[in-house]
């Protein structure tokens, strides 16, 4: 991805008319979505289970499974993501925040709708180590 | 009027705005952190968010966390009840930022009254008499010694940010001045962020008589009685009782009119109260002001019959006060805080069951099988006690405490009955060192 | 004053004398069977004394029992809360023997106005109007006939013994009647070892109105206003409320003076009230007088400010009223009772929350771990809103049931929230049949 | 006894210059005893404990160990009881209620001290089967 790749952390970009700001979740240290650290909250609640493993929310706000209302959605159930690959985003006070896969694995079920809000720690892919 | 209010607090408080909240047709939503997720009010509110793992920090007092939930749940304003984020500057100018309503006064209101030593000159300037003391916030000990030597021993050293009896050092003379600033600028550190301190002249033997008001978006100032919160422990009140005993003649006007000109002063709106000293004589000072809902706003209501919260909501909606036309004061109340005892570790409740009955009002949001982490000595429950006359809630509170059953858990509730059942206090009012000589005896 | 007080009963009526006890400085002692050694009432009081098995006739109707425990302990009085053996002339009859002082009126008073018929004659005969009905307890159902043909169609059949809305049969048309007469028999035998009936007329539409009094030894009548239990089903009150609304003019004054008539003519004493049946042209019937504390008596407490408990112990240790001067109802009261639902075996109580904050007053001695027995649909707690208005007080009750928590128990709770959701309850007063009928649609 | 030989169930007596009924527990069906049965609570509690049996109290009153005040008690710890002999009485309104040995044992302790009111299922002797 861009931002993995050039190692930004934040990106202004237009979306639907509406300037929002575009977070790595992970490095998010200092920003909003820090306050809840990603990674670790999500490490530990994707740990909590065997076999297929659930992705949790790190943070509260909106779930979008695609980067712009038009776009494509990041993934989808029976694709396999790879560790890092951003499968989501979490909108948290207008701001997007990527949420990556922990570990590689096939997405089993995607746990909320498109556009749903969610709670910190509430399941939103289930993923099957592969 | 909103349509949906999240509620950014736990405990008793919470269910407190929610059933506000209810009688006025508004949904609600809870927020609660990851060990909070079947605590009382979480269940008991129309949606719930978890907006973070245990630590406070992560989780009620994480600002981002709060808002989004807000947001993304559609609510219209936050009430942040009392402690937490109810007088966070920050936190009301960031809830307006993102379009939310703030339940409580305006952001410049909460910095203003909540820099202690602005807030005395603002208040001294409206003509309020104020304690000796150092018109500055002051960053180290030379300062502070010259302040404390001008006004005269002994002295308080408070943090700047502080507040709520919390960031406090006595020096009762110049020996103990350091310890003292030592103690003002560590806790205000720790509590508030801040190790800013200022010095005032310590008055002993003197009663702590705080005015309830409530303030409309036109600033119309109501006053809701007095009540005296003499009766601490560590600077932290037990017990309070309105209205206020054995006043001076006039005094308990001139409480009023001074409390009215300190919030006339900022322009304040919603709930309130203003915190004086008054000594024997009947000199009485100010000290600050609570830009909040106060745990003791039970008092106030019982003797008046209005519902500060649900006026609190009304007047943040931009809504008139629907006070009745003369506001008078009927009968007495005390009300006493059960507090856990402050120690290690948790305890599990096995048994909990709260006094009802004839002019008792007992909140708390405690249940069996609740696990209170004791470190802090957290508030388990407030039992208040109306009654015609001073003599007779007295005896009702003491025969409410003797009903409270809190089983498993450390409690403060033998001191309270001691205190209760002592007669000094039965005879009239205390001062704000009694409880503590007293015990010393 | 008594030194030391019996409460022959349990539950949150048993709390609510202890209360008053602890307030007055009078030692208590509970009494519990083998099954309750653990229940809040009997941890709660100052002595417990186990009076036998579970089996409510070998323990709390267990007359020699409970009278040795008084007299084993020294205590000097009993108060027998409602129910149970409160209206037990018996029981009074032989605490006076021995040398107990029955809190409650005197033993003739429970006599006389246990017997309904007589009541009716004695009553009417001090000038109150009483429904059309036979003047004598009936035996067979020809002379049951008689009556009814006399005084016309619907009749209600009633034990002469019952009261509080148990054995009663209701004939709309003559062949009803056999069947009406045959429940009131057999539940007048059953509930009450009496199997005589009297009949009356039946009027539809009509609301249920009760004034409560306190009179003193001296039979001094004091009324302390007067509440609407229209909201009835199967003829057991569920909601209460009071003052009674939208009276026609004067009326409230007839009901007080009738009420006082009917005190007056068998010279009452203690703390009692007066049930009326009213036309919705403002006709108004006696219906019965109620010898006790009644399970709504918090009604009138907080309309008024009189803890009727408490004076009615006072009354009974010989002592003047201490009434205000005038009293006056403030406000709206509205009060529901939380039953279990009827049905067969026992339920755990796994989670209990009882709702606080302005204006509420929840009673209840139910705690998390309790068996409760459901067969009788057993109280649970009772919930009172007090607010300036009517519509307040509503939409605080309503607020309060969505706060209390009674989780693993059936409950009629869901029933409560329809019923005071109902927008032709909010519009004003219904009648004793609304309820039933209303659900029928 | 007496009472056990006279077949007699109801003896008025005058003791302590006050007149009081006696009566024997175990018949007094229908007297003031009768509402809490002595016999079947007396020996379900007797049942419930192995080896040294607990005797409780069959209904609510004052614990009495001699017949009179002045007498000497009916038993002391250390004394065999046979079936259906008295080992106390238990006053319930002014009436003295003769408590029988359930069966033939050995008194190992005596519970309660004489006078002291005693309530339902109160454990009154612990008695050793012999």
């Amino acid at each position: 991805m861009l931002m993995e790749e050039s190692g930004l952390v934040e990106l202004e970009i237009e979306s639907a008319g509406e300037k929002v700001r575009l977070m790595r979740g992970r490095v998010a240290d200092g920003g909003a979505a820090a306050s809840a650290p990603p990674t670790r909250a999500a490490r530990r609640e994707a740990e909590t289970d065997g076999g297929a493993r659930a992705i949790t929310s790190p943070m509260v706000g909106t779930f979008h499974r695609a980067p712009a209302p038009e776009a494509a959605a990041f993934t989808e159930v029976g694709d396999v993501v790879e560790r890092g690959q951003v499968h989501c985003l979490i909108e948290a006070m207008k701001m997007m925040n990527e949420i990556e896969a922990e570990f590689r694995g096939r997405i089993v079920k995607i746990a909320v709708e498109n556009g749903r809000p969610v709670e910190y720690g509430e399941p939103l892919f289930l993923i099957e180590p592969v | 009027m909103f349509t949906k209010i999240l509620i950014a607090n736990r405990g008793e408080v919470a269910l407190r705005v929610m059933r506000a909240c209810r009688e006025l047709g508004v949904a609600t939503v809870a927020v609660c952190s990851t060990a909070d997720r079947d605590a009382l009010h979480a269940r008991l509110a129309d949606e719930r968010v978890c907006v973070g793992p245990e630590r406070p920090e992560d989780s009620y007092l994480n600002v981002p966390a709060v808002l989004s939930a807000a947001l993304s749940r559609g609510a219209d304003a936050v009430h942040p009840g009392y402690g937490l984020l109810a007088e966070n500057g920050d936190f009301a100018e960031a809830c307006e930022r993102s379009g939310l309503a703030f339940i409580g006064p305006r952001v410049r209101h909460l910095r203003l009254m909540g820099d202690k030593p602005r807030a005395r000159r603002i208040v001294e300037k409206a003509g309020v008499h104020v304690l000796p003391g150092s018109p500055e916030p002051l960053a180290d000990l030379a300062d502070a010694r010259a302040v404390a030597d001008a006004v005269g021993y002994p002295v308080l050293v408070k943090a700047a940010a502080g507040g709520g009896g919390r960031g406090l050092g006595v020096a009762r003379d110049p020996d103990g001045l350091a310890a003292a600033f030592a103690v003002a600028r560590t806790e205000g550190e720790r509590a508030f962020g801040n190790n800013l301190v200022y010095v005032e002249r310590y008055l002993e033997r003197a009663r702590h008589i705080e005015v309830q008001l409530i303030a409309d978006r036109d600033r119309r100032v109501a006053i809701l009685g007095e009540r005296d919160c003499s009766v601490q422990r560590a600077r932290q009140k037990l017990v309070s009782e309105g209205p206020a005993v054995d006043l001076a003649r006039g005094l308990r006007t001139k409480l009023a009119e001074a409390a009215t000109l300190a919030a006339t002063a900022v322009g304040y709106t919603n709930v309130g109260s203003v915190e004086f000293l008054v000594e024997p004589e009947g000199a009485f000072h100010f000290i600050e002001m609570n830009t909040r809902v106060q745990v003791e706003h039970a008092v106030p209501e019982v003797l008046t019959g209005v519902d500060l919260v649900r006026e609190g909501i009304r007047v943040a909606a931009g809504e008139a006060l629907s006070l009745p036309a003369k506001i008078d004061v009927r009968g007495h109340a005390i009300e006493c805080r059960v507090h856990a005892e402050p120690t290690r570790g948790g305890a599990r409740v096995r048994a909990f069951h709260t006094p009802g009955g004839v002019g008792i009002r007992a909140e708390s949001a405690l249940e069996v099988g609740d696990v209170v982490w004791l470190e802090e000595g957290p508030l388990l429950a407030k039992v208040l006690a109306h009654a015609a006359t001073r003599a007779e809630a007295l005896a009702r509170l003491r025969a409410a405490l003797t009903e409270l059953v809190i089983d498993g858990v450390p409690t403060n509730l033998t001191l309270l009955q001691r205190v209760l059942a002592d007669p000094e206090l039965a005879r009239g009012p205390v001062h704000t060192d009694w409880l503590e000589s007293h015990a010393a005896r």
